[in-house]
């Protein structure tokens, strides 16, 4: 109770804290110069549309590096917790149903098809790498719920994340080489503003992106899933 | 904005508020887990509102989405221990 | 020059690039990750030559071919290569470490290993807010990953609380950088300094949200109970990188956020620092845990840096150069004692005895600990001087004050630990099986300190000390380690009698006397080492470096020189001290002491330095008041320390009981000369100093006769023979102290007087008593009897030795008492005077007793087969004896130049020396008289007795009359135990030992105060969090009230 | 102050004989006292050289060691040597003795090589009581010693000067300019301690025959204990010289000289007579209690 | 206004969050409290950037490119967001994985109990 209540008492003065914040606030009335250069200069310099994929994916490249680094090191280390705990003798967990394994082979093509959509277009319209890979693990979720005894691949899903992710620090390092930085995306042409096929490497990227994600998002829920239960 | 914007706008964060408070005090672990998530789904259509297409997919579909799974999927391996 | 973002796409790109690999090509897996790490320490080594040669200039990376604010952009100057590189070698040494771990885990533990190497990098490099903290969270995750590589299953615990908090620290990190965002419209942490980030409505609380949730990186006090749960159960070579690379990249970002807080948020950070300096410090005083303690280390230090990072104001542009100093010797010592530690199975401090095995792992201890304890030459050493004087310069004595408890606690435990390596037991079940990938970044990290230790003393402004003569004299025999012991002997000897000759121009007469007491007089004790066989691990760097530690103190010109050669004689010292069998607590409470003394010599330089970083000895005399008295005050207390005056002293008696035989007489004779040398200068500096209507000289007075009444009346009641003349010791410290005190010409030369014969007589007697007590195996002297047959010319050496200390005529002791009246009848100080007349006497009653219950009376049954001391210890002895002789007779020989030299400080009061006789305005002493007088005399009267009854032979031993019954036992028959009873029983109340009651109940206060704070770590990973956010509030609101 | 010539050597013998002599019929002098005030007759005037001589003219064939050899003549040679280092007679040339070797400081501190040597021998002897007399007697003295060490001192400081023949020579001119008159504080110091330094009762614990077979030289015999009776009859009045020099105005003849010592020596008899035995703590007590205080004034009071 | 509610709202999801993670001691809840306080956080993100009146930073027919400095809103929070989501998902399946294997340990979620370590 005395927990509670102090807890209570941290939080309502917490509460002080983030007060005050908000009456300082005021809303800006303009953009702020950073956002006004994105607003003036990324259709023109980078070729990409939509503002937030082109500040994701190149101008603040180096962090969507690291985000994907967070993904990639979380799925090792569910992986390496979770390695210790694997069941030693596989038991034999109830196979879906029939109406649920075919529903599964029907739809995770068209899943994965839409994960893939997303992040190629990421680049003109909402969506992209991060939310088209939550897509792509969704099919691979749906495989594991609908057939959980059939063993997963994954090697497969470490080869793709391996590729994605090498591949993504490399077109990096050709923006060092080739363009005026790490992550450069016109290190390929702008192409053609609007256009699927342009914004220089920004598609590639985020697709990249997108496998990767969609790689270590199933290789943590593969990895859950072959735990025991407790 | 339409006032009828900003009404619902309130509501969903009334809705938000309450969800959050059912996340931390319901009885049932599953209840709050879904309460969590169900945040994340209202917080995505709250970021629908204030202009971030862009967010608001990636909390849907991550947010309230994976987490939400994630969450059921390591309960499932755990009989027992939402009784602590 | 390649670019810096290669550290970064290195570290990543192999990361990603081992998920290629087979699981099952493991061995593969590891080399890449080893090249990788390699890579990246390459690549920022260059960058850290090329700038600090100047080849290279500081260069911003743009990323995405923008410029910032708008694009991510990172920075390599030179702390950022020198961090990186620091970051990169510990990931690779610590790759090495965790060898076995890794390979076990396969290649996804490298990839977090390479990942959380590059995340540091990434931290350290970055000049955008919001990146750091993408890589924050990188190094939260990978942590909570490298944690699992524990045996430990705790570890997975001290996982979760760590993620408990980080959770916590992210919102506040993520609230801070949007809002500081808000208010200047970037993320860019050079733009937010030029835009005034404090200036914005909402900029102070965004700045503080950034600020806190950064230092809560640094761990600190009281929101770190996760840290240390880590540090206990991680893999040893995971926190070695916790300790040295996260704490490091953490400093580094804070260190950046306060260029954009100005100036007004650096108190907040010294506060912090402070707190978390002292309070880890004294938590870690009852720690038994050995990793967990060197996480209360780590946490201090961390403490410490935060602390000159929030005195970048005064400091300027110092600041990288001594927070640096710290930080690097902080994180190489301490990344080196965790990989230690992976040699160490089992977890309590004691089982690291097992270390003893290997002298190579033991210097590597004592390297890490010199170097974590800011001792000479190592760079925390150099930088710990200049904060110290920079602080006193502005008036922050508070704050130096505190600093230097600190680490005076930091400095208890540690040598605490180092005491019970080299004598406590080590856990039978145990053996030290030296793996290779343990052994090296051990080795490594061991030779960087020295590395260190030599950059620091290049760039420090007072000159390298590693390019001492002295110094380096006593670093060869390290490497010489191995050879027989009388040949290093034969070489220290050559060594010390050629210093000596080479230098022996550049002293006055005063130094010229100290000088030959350490240098000619230091040498003729070491020919009692002859006698040691083997190699004698150990004992010649010990002693080489505590002598030039002497032979640099009084060559010493400028403070610096002073208090570097300080600290290498204590700590040369104490590692001879070490040595003695049971010398574990009397080593630790010397080494205290004499550290103590030294912070407060330290505190007193940097007073009368004004800010300056250094300043010549004889400018003290310059200090002018209100400062002068309380610079006095300090030194004149450091000083004393070493001379082991009253309330100071209770660490001499163990400490040179217990040392070894041939090591006492060094201590003694020699090393307690060091105090009187800093004494003597001081107060030809300073003169007489008054505070508050005090004379300081006259307390000085009264702290010397109550020396030498407390020290003779304690040595009367000893048992124990060696601790006998310790206490002898401390009394005669005081009579010399007293004659300084004086201020007069006569006093000062009283002193210099009991310089020179505490030197003789101790150091002869020490080796005697030593003598003996290797002998018969014990030191308790009513153990003891009727040695004199057995062991005559030992006798001969105490005889003539207790002639001499009790000042009767005719030796040389006479002379120091003759001038000790005379020079009183020029005082004005009367009632101290009269509490040394209470002293005289009881000298006398000890001094018996050791010639007696030793040497006369009845000879044990099991002591019958004895053989005289082995000759290597009598024959210095008899050196002694001879010298003794000569300066009874010819006591002008020494004593002419130096009272000359001192008319220029007394003009009133010198001596003449016409002819024999010397005289004085009030009396005359003529030593050649007296001893042809005394000499006839007894040969006289000797002659007609001998002649009388020649015939008389030696009877048996109970021939004697004893209540008409024969005694069998010789034991009943010796009265030596308790033997002056009536003394104890009409004065015993004196020698009530409230100081050491004193000391002791300071530190009994620590320890259970400690115990009792730290139980507020209560382990459960909420507990923790409470803490994060009290923290939180605390902070904040201190830090509003302040401003307020 | 003189310096050496080779005539002071049979000078100072003669003083030595005269003191020797004065102080051995004193001796005996004051025992027959004792026995008459309590009604016995008391020793022969000449029974101490009786003992003398017998006991030089014994031979032994026994000894305990070195030391237990040289103890006698540490002591004697203390005895001798602490008359010697002060000038007996006021004024006189001839029994100046050897003063010029050193000051009241060289006597204060020779005091103690007889002792030293006393200790040494006794302890050698390997009785057990010999060694318990020594440490009964080293604790009385040095307690004792305490006083009479003040008492010098703050005479020093009054005369300025550590020359006994100054300091003697300050006197002259009348009992009035006595040290015991001008200084009385130090005197009653010096006095206190006085008492304690001449193993007379109640401080003679250290040599109690009821206690301990006399005390520190139990085992002494012969031509051993003959020169410590020599000793015996040299050092009280050696040390009377000093006090009588320090306090009482000195001696400018030997007539003066003798009735001094004689009149300072009954001062401990009568004292001695009156008061019942001290136990060693006891004793170390009382000085420290009643003479130290004293003495603290009197070097205050200067 | 809608900028004030969505702030306030933010603020109060932290503080719910946080009072969550300091009162439930089941580790599982501790974690969905997390997920609350990290919601918040976000909501207070995108919060700030937001403009009255304004679209997304989407660049098309309805916003060319000319215009878009007075009609969009601040994209740069938005990606904040987006890379603050991914890294919560991360922190929260490694915190979920830590409770596996905790409860694997002791067959309880009650964080009390993972208090050997400590002093």
């Amino acid at each position: 109770m005395i927990k509670r209540a102090l807890a209570l008492l941290l939080v309502l003065a917490l509460g002080g804290l983030f007060a005050s914040l908000m009456s300082a606030y005021a809303p800006d009335p303009e953009l702020n110069p950073t956002a006004r250069y994105y607003a003036e200069h990324t259709a023109q310099d980078l070729g990409a549309a939509n503002l937030v994929t082109a500040i994701i994916v190149t101008y603040r490249g180096l962090d969507t590096l690291g985000e994907v680094t967070v993904l990639f090191l979380t799925a090792a280390i569910v992986g390496l917790v979770l390695a210790q705990s694997r069941r030693r003798i596989p038991h034999q967990p109830v196979p879906g149903g029939e109406l649920l394994a075919t529903g599964t082979r029907l739809l995770t093509p068209l899943i994965l098809l839409l994960g893939v959509y997303v992040f190629v277009n990421g680049h003109l319209t909402p969506g992209g790498g991060f939310q088209g890979g939550a897509i792509l693990a969704s099919g691979v979720l749906l495989v594991l719920l609908a057939d959980p005894v059939k063993p997963f691949s994954h090697g497969l899903i470490s080869v793709i994340e391996s590729l994605a992710g090498t591949l993504y620090v490399l077109i990096g390092l050709a923006g060092l080489a080739l363009a005026g930085g790490f992550l450069d995306n016109r290190i390929l042409p702008l192409g053609e503003f609007g256009q699927l096929f342009s914004a220089g490497a920004i598609p590639v990227i985020y697709s990249l992106i997108g496998l990767k994600v969609g790689a270590e998002f199933a290789s943590m829920l593969a990895s859950l899933s072959e735990t025991e239960d407790l | 904005m339409s006032p009828i914007l900003t009404g619902m706008t309130v509501l969903l964060c009334l809705a938000m508020i309450v969800a959050a408070l059912a996340a931390i005090r319901v009885k049932s672990l599953p209840m709050a887990i879904l309460a969590g998530g169900l945040v994340s789904l209202i917080l995505s259509v709250v970021f629908l509102i204030l202009a971030a297409p862009d967010v608001a997919m990636t909390e849907a579909a991550i947010g309230s989405g994976l987490t939400t799974f994630l969450f059921f999927f390591v309960l499932s391996r755990m009989r027992g221990g939402e009784d602590d | 020059m390649v670019s810096p973002i290669l550290i970064i796409a290195l570290g990543l790109g192999t990361a990603f690039l081992l998920g290629f690999l087979k699981d099952s090509q493991r061995g593969l897996a590891w080399l890449v990750t080893l090249a990788a790490l390699a890579g990246m320490s390459g690549v920022s080594g260059t960058w850290l030559w090329a700038l600090a040669e100047g080849t290279a200039q500081p260069m911003d990376v743009w990323t995405a071919g923008t410029p910032p604010p708008f694009a991510i952009n990172l920075r390599m100057a030179l702390p950022e290569a020198a961090l990186t590189l620091l970051i990169s070698l510990t990931g690779l040494l610590s790759a090495l470490s965790l060898r076995d771990a890794l390979l076990a885990r396969g290649r996804r533990a490298m990839a977090v290993l390479l990942v959380i190497s590059m995340a540091l990098c990434g931290v350290v490099l970055t000049r955008d807010v919001f990146n750091l903290f993408v890589f924050f969270e990188l190094i939260v995750i990978a942590t909570g990953g490298l944690v699992l590589l524990s045996e430990d299953h705790r570890a997975v615990a001290a996982g979760f609380k760590y993620m408990v908090v980080a959770q916590f620290i992210s919102i506040f990190l993520l609230l801070g950088i949007i809002f500081a965002y808000h208010a200047t419209g970037s993320l860019n942490l050079d733009d937010m300094t030029h835009a005034g980030l404090l200036g914005h409505p909402v900029g102070a609380i965004a700045f503080f949200m950034l600020f806190i949730a950064l230092v809560a990186e640094l761990k600190p006090f009281p929101a770190n109970g996760w840290a240390l749960d880590i540090y206990e159960s991680a893999h040893p070579g995971f926190s070695a990188l916790f300790s040295a690379a996260t704490g490091a990249a953490a400093l580094f970002a804070v260190d950046k956020l306060l260029l954009v807080g100005g100036e007004t948020w650096l108190p907040v950070a010294t506060g912090i620092g402070l707190v978390t300096f002292v309070a880890a410090n004294l938590l870690a005083l009852p720690q038994t845990h050995d990793r967990r303690l060197l996480g209360y280390s780590s946490v201090a230090q961390t403490g410490l840096v935060l602390v000159v990072l929030g005195q970048r104001d005064i400091l300027g542009d110092q600041t990288y150069y001594i927070a640096g100093g710290i930080l690097l010797a902080h994180a190489v010592a301490k990344a080196g004692l965790y990989w230690l530690s992976g040699l160490v199975r089992e977890r309590h401090l004691e089982a690291w005895a097992i270390l003893r095995n290997s002298p190579l792992l033991v210097f590597a201890f004592a390297t890490f600990l010199a170097l974590l304890t800011g001792l000479p030459p190592f760079p925390g050493f150099y930088a710990k001087w200049d904060l110290i004087h920079l602080l006193a310069g502005e008036g922050r004595l508070w704050l130096l004050g505190l600093i230097l408890l600190g680490a005076l606690v930091e400095s208890g435990y540690l040598f605490r630990w180092f005491g019970y390596i080299i004598k406590r037991q080590a856990p039978a079940s145990e053996s030290l099986e030296p793996n290779a990938w343990q052994v090296i970044p051990v080795l490594v990290a061991a030779a960087m300190s020295w590395a260190l230790a030599w950059l620091w003393g290049d760039l420090s402004g007072h000159g390298n000390l590693l390019l001492v003569l002295p110094l380096i004299f006593a670093l060869a025999f390290l490497f010489l380690d191995d050879l027989p012991a009388w040949l290093k002997n034969s070489l220290a000897i050559a060594g010390l009698l050629a210093w000596f000759g080479l230098t022996y121009e550049l002293y006055d007469p005063l130094r010229l006397i100290f000088a030959a007491i350490f240098l000619p007089g230091g040498a003729l004790v070491l020919l009692a080492s002859y006698h040691a066989h083997g190699s004698r691990t150990g004992f010649y760097p010990s002693a080489m470096l505590m002598y030039a530690g002497l032979a640099m103190l009084i060559l010493a010109r400028t403070s610096f020189e002073f208090f570097a050669a300080w600290e290498l004689l204590t700590i040369g010292s104490y590692f001879l001290i070490l040595r003695g069998k049971e010398s574990e607590p009397h080593a630790l409470s010397y080494l205290l002491f004499s550290l103590g003394g030294a912070f407060l010599i330290l505190a007193g330089f940097a007073l009368a330095a004004q800010g300056q970083a250094d300043m010549a000895m004889a400018a003290l005399a310059q200090v002018a008041e209100p400062l002068a008295p309380w610079v006095f005050l300090l030194l004149a207390v450091g000083f004393m320390t070493k001379t082991a005056a009253i309330g100071l002293h209770i660490w001499l008696p163990g400490a040179h009981a217990e040392a070894e035989t041939d090591v006492s007489p060094l201590v003694s004779g020699i090393l307690l000369k060091a105090g009187l040398y800093g004494l003597f200068v001081l107060l030809m500096a300073m003169g007489s100093q008054t505070l508050y209507g005090l004379n300081l000289t006259h307390a000085m007075l009264w702290i010397g006769a109550i020396t030498a009444l407390v020290g003779n009346l304690l040595a009367v009641f000893q048992e124990d023979a060696k601790r006998l003349l310790a206490y002898s010791s401390i009394g005669q410290m005081g009579y010399a102290l007293f004659g300084l005190a004086m201020m007069n010409h006569l006093g000062w030369l009283m002193a210099l007087m009991f310089v020179i014969n505490h030197y003789v007589y101790k150091s002869m007697l020490f080796l005697s008593v030593g003598g003996i007590a290797k002998r018969t195996g014990t030191r308790l002297m009513y153990r003891m009897g009727g040695l004199i047959t057995l062991m005559p010319l030992s006798f001969i050496a105490v005889l003539i030795g207790i002639i001499a200390i009790s000042g009767v005529p005719p030796l040389s002791g006479f002379g120091g008492r003759w001038i000790f009246y005379n020079a009183i009848l020029d005082s004005e100080a009367r009632l101290p005077i009269i509490i040394l007349f209470l002293a005289g006497p009881i000298a006398f009653l000890y001094l018996f007793r050791l010639i007696h219950t030793i040497f006369l009376g009845q000879l044990k049954d099991e002591l019958r087969q004895i053989r005289e001391a082995p000759f290597w210890i009598v024959m210095p002895q008899m050196i002694f004896v001879a010298i003794l002789l000569v300066v009874a007779v010819v006591p002008g020989l020494v004593l002419r130049r130096v009272d000359a030299y001192i008319t220029q400080f007394f003009p009133q009061g010198a001596l003449n020396w016409e002819g024999l006789t010397i005289t004085s305005q009030y009396g005359w002493w003529n030593p050649v008289a007296i001893m042809i007088i005394v000499g006839v005399i007894f040969m006289s009267i000797f002659a007609w007795l001998l002649f009388v009854n020649r015939k008389a032979q030696k009877v048996k031993q109970f021939n004697i009359v004893f209540s008409a019954e024969r005694p069998y036992r010789p034991e009943t028959t010796h009265h030596a135990w308790n033997f002056f009873a009536p003394y104890r029983k009409a004065l015993g109340f004196l020698t009530v030992p409230l100081v050491t009651l004193f000391w002791n109940g300071v530190t009994d206060t620590l320890h259970a105060g400690a115990d009792f704070v730290r139980r507020f770590y209560t382990g459960n990973g909420q507990t923790y969090a409470f803490h994060f956010i009290i923290f939180v509030l605390a902070v904040w609101g201190l830090a509003m009230g302040a401003r307020a | 102050m003189t310096d050496f010539d080779w005539m002071k050597i049979p000078y100072a013998l003669l003083t030595v004989f005269i003191v020797v002599n004065f102080g051995m019929l004193l001796g005996a002098f004051i025992q027959k006292i004792g026995a008459r005030v309590g009604r016995r007759h008391g020793i022969p005037i000449w029974q101490y050289y009786a003992d003398l001589i017998k006991n030089y003219g014994l031979r032994t064939s026994i000894t305990h060691g070195a030391m237990f050899y040289l103890g006698p003549v540490f002591r004697l040679t203390g005895g001798v040597g602490l008359l010697l280092f002060v000038p007996t007679i006021y004024g006189s040339y001839m029994f100046s003795n050897f003063s010029f070797a050193g000051d009241l400081i060289l006597a204060l501190y020779f005091v103690f090589f007889g002792t030293l040597g006393m200790a040494l021998g006794d302890g050698e002897s390997g009785h057990p009581n010999a060694a318990i007399g020594i440490t009964r007697g080293l604790s009385q003295v040095t307690a004792a010693e305490l006083p009479f060490a003040l008492a010098v001192f703050a005479v020093a400081l009054q005369y300025q000067t550590l020359s006994v023949t100054d300091i003697v020579a300050a006197q002259q001119g009348g009992m009035h300019n006595w040290t015991l008159f001008t200084n009385p504080l130090a005197v009653a110091a010096a006095m206190l301690g006085f008492l304690g330094s001449m193993m007379r009762p109640p401080f003679d614990v250290v040599i109690a025959p009821q206690e301990i077979p006399i005390g520190p030289p139990t085992e002494y015999h012969s031509s051993y204990l003959a020169l410590m009776q020599t000793n015996r009859a040299i050092f009280p009045i050696a040390k009377i010289v000093i006090y009588m020099n320090l306090f009482f105005g000195g001696a400018a003849s030997w007539p003066v000289f003798f009735l001094k010592v004689f009149a300072l020596y009954m001062v401990s008899v009568i004292v001695g007579v009156v008061f019942p035995r001290f136990r060693v703590e006891q004793s170390i007590r009382w000085f420290l209690i009643w003479a130290l205080p004293i003495g603290v004034l009197a070097i205050l009071w200067v | 206004m809608i900028v004030q509610v969505a702030l306030a709202t933010g603020f109060v999801l932290i503080l719910i969050g946080i009072y969550g993670a300091l009162t439930q001691r089941n580790l599982l809840r501790m974690i969905v409290a997390f997920t609350v306080a990290n919601s918040g956080v976000n909501l207070v993100i995108v919060a700030v950037g937001y403009l009255p009146g304004r679209t997304a930073p989407i660049l098309d027919a309805t916003v060319p490119a000319a215009e878009a400095a007075a009609r969009i809103i601040d994209p740069v929070p938005q990606a904040l967001v987006l890379t603050a989501i991914v890294i919560g998902l991360g922190v929260t399946a490694l915190m979920l994985a830590f409770a596996y294997k905790l409860y694997e340990k002791r067959r309880s979620l009650d964080i009390a109990r993972f208090s050997e370590l400590k002093w």
